[in-house]
């Protein structure tokens, strides 16, 4: 056999509409959108960047603290602190642009109307390689329940975003691990018009402050994240893609290395997202792709999309 | 008078560095870590600070820890080294107080808004608090370069907790040290001694690095004598590159409208009169984007 | 103020009907029947023993690997290995009983009829402190779904074990936190008759064998625990002590130190369990009693009552 | 002739000890290292092992990684010494291999049943398999003090990976070497010599330690000379103490009946012919407790 070199294992990557060179991209709230980063390296060299949940008007986020470290991994209480739309259109997507990025922008709003005016508005935008909806919100017209947790609300808010994308311009449903039932959010989403899932949002989670034993963060609970949730993202990613193989999934959750990438695909994710390792790690995003194609080659696999989906027995039944 | 941002200085930017300890010595309650990791001394400005990650190759700790730039060298003999000085506080920089010569330790450097610089040679208090003192000598060097006079005021709760008492005697023109118990110098807080020494030496700028609560003081005894206040502040920092949204304070922009600002990257160095410091811990009432009442987020 | 001396604090705990002398027990499945940790430490030392999940019959368990380290953390499906209700009540509760520790005894069934079966024979064995319902079982009746991911069936195992369990012998449910909401869960077993809740059992995650790509578990997924989950530990015994204020509580999931246990009573759990720390340290759960004692003691604190559900503001207001 | 149990020597049961670096040593592909760590030697018995954690004060691995005991020194000039040999596999060896002399290292042992050791002076074979000679040497020593003769083979993929060799000579009175690939001694598998050894010799009881599938063979070696053997596995364990179930082998018992038993108690050390080689990593039909077909779990 001849040695696979990792510069010739091709790595491009079709999620629904959308064509990406590699599979790696940041997770959503972990790059901003992206200019920060490029301090450490070219945004373009990225599969894709998913920007920061972006909603219709700007918004203050939560009190601090925002933060609190856990056993690997951290809690967040952000509160989806950003400018709001307009501003995004005009200084964030165009900058993204002009650097020859891939942007997947993530979408987040309160009502069905603000989700659809969010997927109108960015979804015309040219340029803009896919949307990612972020359920993770309270719906504030059903009593600030987050749709992620009800697969009704969560596919009313897909079958609406869907509606006012542009054809051409994939939608990809993300979803929260808090619930009884992922697979059942999963199959409401698709059947709702979704063209595709990403997995997984924070968990909910709290922390202690040993000093006051009062709650941590200014927003009391707080979403956990880190190679902590590895094992959880996984799971769902691998319930997801076996229940409905012929999806497109996006995993995401504690992956810090090349190696936590290729176990996402093995789980059946086409591609793959870095959120907050890139705390631990400015650089983590192109150090997975770099490592990622350095574990293919050893094991000898040419192309990244050989490898999606092998840990499930009855789609990749094990070579003789 | 108006201080203006440290001139652009080319090479700019943060690098990550896997650096190597150099030396590690305990100075009264703190750490004086020198690390050897080359292209940060180059890029540093007073104020900047560096994160270091902790815990070794299979950490449980994810995040970095930020610190202060107490000195620089340029690349010489040993490579460019990065000094910091430190508290063992919680398990990650208990972990740090264990690092020998030659372990590795990765830095992130350098990051955020350093202290700005006035264009005039002017009189500056630069006031520190506990190992907050550790930025000021940079910037003392750099306000003499500048023909400023340097006034420095070092307080903390006891004298094993003050950091370079010595050394600024060498950095400034007069040295005032305060600590709460009398072990030292007057008893009492920063800020005691401070409005005398502004009025004796005519202080158009104060700097000020230290806990939060001290911040604020000395930014009202700067503001009531009608002086510039530059403040270098610590809020819980998850990225310290600007992406996270997790260090923010409420700071005053221009326009008068409140912002939730990043400390990491728009700081940690802000105008002390433009921190909204009684409502840091909140979303004040008016801010950019806050909720609005009878709306649920 | 005179300092507080460790050995002073008052470390006495009520759970319902159960008097317990500190609030520190094992986890069930993590110190099997107490007999290997008696090399460490005293058993009669903890305030209670919670043996491994009993079932009726006999059970081979799993095939392996039946572990796998994840960060901070590890997954386990042993699938419940044990040697059945007669050689338990033969041979590891009667050791218990001779060694003055205090037995919790933890049942699992795959049908109503197992767990009132369990819970006849072991509520009427002498010398039982209580019984903890592992509700993480499959339900053979009904099409094998796990009977703690649903209200209704959750609470149908409760009504059947308080029914059959002598007065005097509290019942505890300990419930699982892969559910859209703990807090209906807890409401449904408590309407049903349970004296308190045990939170949390496992997350149900993944993990993939980077040589084969496959699931590295013989089970295909497993239990997530160690100190990755405590933030979500601590935010189910949060949201449920906030919505049940009355209900005794026993926290889990996570707890190394003695600092751990303190948030943990903090966020409103009226005693811990020491689980997966075990494996790291066998002394671990002597340790954490040492170790909240002083905690406590640093704080002033003379009785540990005082502290439970010190985290919430409209339980307990700030003092001023 | 049936070996027995090794006596009972007291003081017994497993410690957990804080212990110190004393050495590290690269020996080919392996590291030796050795820890001071009180009480541990005077309990150790050959084919015990010790379990250590990993990863330092923040570590993100919480579970201890277990090695077969090489040596023992009962406390001395130095205090009681635990040696082991190990391979830099995953992260946790990774960081093992990282140690230095004084560095801490948490340790609890000894755990596990033992080598069953024979009454009478019979003649053995002891089998290992890359670092599983390390745990023979104590047994050779054993055997020899009870006039048992001891012949030792030892098999690697290639030179670097054999361990002990050396040591042998002076252990034994024959010693096999067999490399996979030839780079010394005898190319090919331990079994390849052993069949002609065990007859030449006479052998009666096979000791062995290396990966499963030598252990199955040279089981199947012994068994058809009508030898005992006595086999130390290696399954992964997350406790080591007998609490978790993680461990579990299917083992025959005395009743014939089929047990999932827990290989850090009951094991590491089998009587070979026990375990049903064929079905590690499934639960045979008919194990004690096994699913009824029809019956979901
Ligand atoms: C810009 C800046 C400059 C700093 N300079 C210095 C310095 O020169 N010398 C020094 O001793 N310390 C300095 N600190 C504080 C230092 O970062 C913390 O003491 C350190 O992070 C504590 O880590 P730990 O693991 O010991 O504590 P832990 O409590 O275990 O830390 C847990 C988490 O909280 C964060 N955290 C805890 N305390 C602080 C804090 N005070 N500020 C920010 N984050 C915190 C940690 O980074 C970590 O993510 C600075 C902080 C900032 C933001
Ligand atoms: C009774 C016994 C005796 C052993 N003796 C030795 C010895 O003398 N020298 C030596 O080099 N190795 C020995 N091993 C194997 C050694 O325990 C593993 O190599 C080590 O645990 C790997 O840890 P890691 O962090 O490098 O690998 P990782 O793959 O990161 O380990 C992840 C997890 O899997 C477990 N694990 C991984 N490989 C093994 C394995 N082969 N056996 C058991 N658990 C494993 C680890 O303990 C850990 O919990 C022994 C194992 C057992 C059970
Ligand atoms: C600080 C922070 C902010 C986040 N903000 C968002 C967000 O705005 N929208 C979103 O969909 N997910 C957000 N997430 C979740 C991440 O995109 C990701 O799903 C999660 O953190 C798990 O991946 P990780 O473990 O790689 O971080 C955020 C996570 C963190 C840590
Ligand atoms: C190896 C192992 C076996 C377990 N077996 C049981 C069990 O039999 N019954 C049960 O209710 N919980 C069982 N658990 C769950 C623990 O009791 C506990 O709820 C969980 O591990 C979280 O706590 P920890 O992080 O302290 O381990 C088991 C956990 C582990 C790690
Ligand atoms: S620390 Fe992440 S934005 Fe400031
Ligand atoms: S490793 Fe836990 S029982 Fe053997």
């Amino acid at each position: 056999m001849t040695r696979l070199r990792p510069e010739d294992v091709d790595l491009t990557t079709v999620l629904a509409d959308a064509h990406l060179d590699n599979p790696v991209m940041t997770a959503s709230g972990c790059a901003a959108s992206g200019r920060e980063l490029h301090q450490f390296f070219d945004v373009a060299e990225l599969g894709a960047v998913v920007t920061k949940s972006i909603m219709r008007d700007p918004r203050s986020g939560r009190a601090t603290p925002r933060m609190a470290e856990t056993p690997s991994g951290m809690l967040n209480s952000i509160g989806l602190q950003g400018p709001g739309i307009d501003s995004f259109l005009a200084t964030d997507l165009p900058w993204l642009l002009q650097r020859d990025a891939r942007p997947i922008v993530s979408i987040a709003g309160g009502s069905l109307g603000e989700y659809a005016e969010l997927a109108r508005r960015v979804g015309n935008t040219p340029g803009v390689a896919a949307i990612e909806v972020n359920i993770s919100c309270p719906n504030v017209e059903n009593r600030g329940l987050v749709f992620a947790c009800d697969p009704f609300q969560a596919a009313r808010v897909l079958a609406v975003v869907r509606r006012d994308t542009p054809r051409g311009v994939p939608v990809f449903a993300k979803l929260s691990p808090d619930v009884t039932s992922i697979v059942e959010v999963a199959a409401a989403v698709m059947e709702a018009g979704a063209d595709g899932l990403v997995l997984i949002n924070t968990l909910l989670g709290l922390h202690i402050d040993p000093a006051t034993l009062r709650p941590s963060l200014g927003g009391v609970t707080g979403g956990l994240s880190g190679p902590a949730v590895k094992p959880v993202a996984l799971r769902a990613v691998w319930q997801a893609t076996q229940a409905l193989p012929s999806v497109p999934v996006i995993g995401v959750g504690g992956i810090r290395t090349g190696a936590d990438a290729l176990e996402f695909l093995a789980a059946g994710a086409s591609a793959v997202q870095v959120g907050t390792a890139i705390f631990n790690d400015p650089g983590a995003p192109v150090r997975v792709i770099r490592e990622l194609r350095q574990e293919l080659a050893a094991r000898g696999i040419a192309k990244v999309s050989e490898v999606v989906g092998r840990a499930h027995p009855s789609l990749h039944p094990p070579s003789p | 008078m108006t201080p203006v941002s440290a001139e652009a200085t080319t090479p700019r930017g943060p690098l990550q560095v896997e650096g190597e300890v150099f030396s590690i010595k305990r100075v009264g309650d703190y750490f004086h870590l020198t690390v050897v990791a080359d292209g940060i001394a180059e890029r540093a400005r007073p104020g900047s600070f560096v994160a270091l990650s902790v815990g070794g190759p299979i950490s449980g700790a994810l995040l970095r820890r930020a610190f202060s730039i107490y000195r620089v060298r340029p690349a010489g003999v040993y490579g460019g080294t990065v000094e910091i000085v430190f508290a063992a506080h919680g398990p990650g920089t208990t972990w740090m107080a264990q690092l020998s010569p030659h372990d590795p330790v990765n830095v992130v450097g350098p990051l955020g808004h350093p202290f700005a610089q006035p264009l005039e040679p002017v009189s500056c208090a630069l006031v520190g608090g506990g190992y907050g003192s550790a930025p000021l000598f940079a910037l003392a060097e750099r306000l003499r370069e500048r023909k400023c006079a340097v006034h420095m005021v070092l307080g903390a709760a006891t004298e094993s907790r003050l950091f370079g008492t010595l050394e600024a005697k060498r950095a400034a023109q007069s040295v005032t040290v305060t600590t709460v118990d009398g072990s030292v110098g007057i008893k009492g807080l920063v800020t005691d001694p401070l409005p005398a020494l502004m009025t004796r030496n005519g202080i158009e700028v104060v700097y000020s690095c230290g806990p939060m609560g001290m911040l604020r003081a000395v930014t009202e005894v700067a503001t009531a004598h009608g002086a510039w206040s530059q403040t270098a502040v610590e809020e819980s920092m998850a990225c310290g590159i600007g992406v996270c949204m997790t260090c923010v304070v409420p700071v005053v922009g221009d326009d008068n409208v409140t912002r939730m600002v990043r400390s990491c990257v728009d700081g940690p160095v802000f105008a002390g009169d433009r921190v909204r410091w009684d409502d840091i811990g909140t979303v004040p009432a008016g801010t950019h984007g806050a909720p609005r009442p009878g709306r649920p987020r």
